[in-house]
């Protein structure tokens, strides 16, 4: 049950291990990973991220809590990596445990989904041609 | 006088610098801290609709009171995942 | 991209490289884990997998053609463990790898469902109190 | 006269051992082979509606012929996941 920033290589499988319990049949891990293309085609070489780390820690406590509301059986963690990544590397993980896997995958896509509209994160694409922009998510700019 | 502590993040931190203390007037809201940046940075201006305020970690109006050691956050649009 | 039944343990990791490509940006990946409680509450001491492995790989092969019909950018493995497990040790896994985060979790899910239901793969849950139950998927029944 | 490998899984394997051949009448089908199975075999009875049948690694219908060298698999109710 880890919520938190960090800078270094996120560690999926301790996460994974410190949200398994007894009760879990199911596990459903989503990790997000730096990819070699940009949206519109352009090469990219790396991405840059940063956070304002206490109120993105809260709103991935307040998004657990949103769905023990509803899946109290579920058992949640997020973790988000700031500063630059290359290709291939993990942004971030939603790992969701549960006795059985429908709410294991419905809390694991509702938690990314949620990250990303609402969570003080910020992304660059660095581009292969020295080209640097930063990308906003899709519906992040309303208003919670 | 209220000194607060204001933050900015991604394009608003390449225009202001990523954190410094500013000494407002006494009854200043938030919006009055976003105006009087403006006058430093017009560049801002163009950031005004996309981005939002943060008081001590909590997303607040422009009409939120600003208090002594407040941090206050600039955020534009998030970009996470 | 391992389709495969396995003796010993899955090594999660190891199948995320084998989807994984610079063109994928997000990857999901359900671990099916030994619950300490059968769905009737009797506690579990441990279960025991047996499969059909050629026609088991062969269903995991189809399955993953199943998904590239509709969503051509996956890139799908699966992975049963068969013979004597414990609680918390993954049974099944199955990773997706894809572009963008909605085929990632659209595939993952399709395969586990489309595994439990046509794959010959049997269970039997060995109880604390000595019983041994072989356990049915519902659906899976059904002549395909 | 053919002789076919059967394998069985599950109830059916501890019914009837995993693994052993079989000789058929010529012209045999599958259901023939379920039912001489069943005469050895009695309890076999309570299985039959759940029992799927593979010749060769697919799924085949009770009256599918089968022939010299044959794997032929009793499949009861899936559990994988």
């Amino acid at each position: 049950m880890i919520f938190d920033i960090v800078r270094e290589a996120i560690d999926v499988r301790a996460i994974e291990a410190s949200v398994l319990a007894p009760s879990c049949g199911g596990i459903v891990s989503f990790c997000g990973v730096v990819r070699k293309r940009a949206d519109d085609g352009r090469e990219v070489e790396g991405l840059h991220y940063e956070a304002h780390e206490g109120m993105a820690r809260a709103s991935f406590m307040a998004i657990a809590e949103e769905v023990r509301a509803t899946m109290p059986e579920v058992r949640l963690a997020i973790v988000h990596r700031v500063g630059a990544l290359s290709i291939g590397e993990v942004a971030v993980a939603v790992v969701a445990a549960a006795p059985h896997r429908a709410e294991a995958f419905a809390a694991a896509r509702f938690a990314i989904d949620a990250l990303k509209e609402r969570s003080p994160i910020w992304k660059q694409e660095r581009y292969c041609d020295g080209e640097r922009v930063w990308v906003e998510n899709r519906c992040s700019g309303e208003r919670q | 006088m209220p000194v607060v502590r204001l933050v900015a993040f991604a394009r608003l931190r390449e225009l202001l610098g990523d954190r410094r203390d500013i000494v407002l007037a006494d009854g200043a809201s938030v919006g009055d801290l976003w105006e009087a940046l403006v006058r430093e940075e017009p560049r801002l201006t163009e950031f005004a609709r996309g981005t939002r305020f943060a008081r001590n970690n909590r997303l607040c109006s422009a009409e939120a009171l600003v208090c002594e050691g407040d941090e206050i956050a600039l955020l534009p649009p998030f970009g996470g995942g």
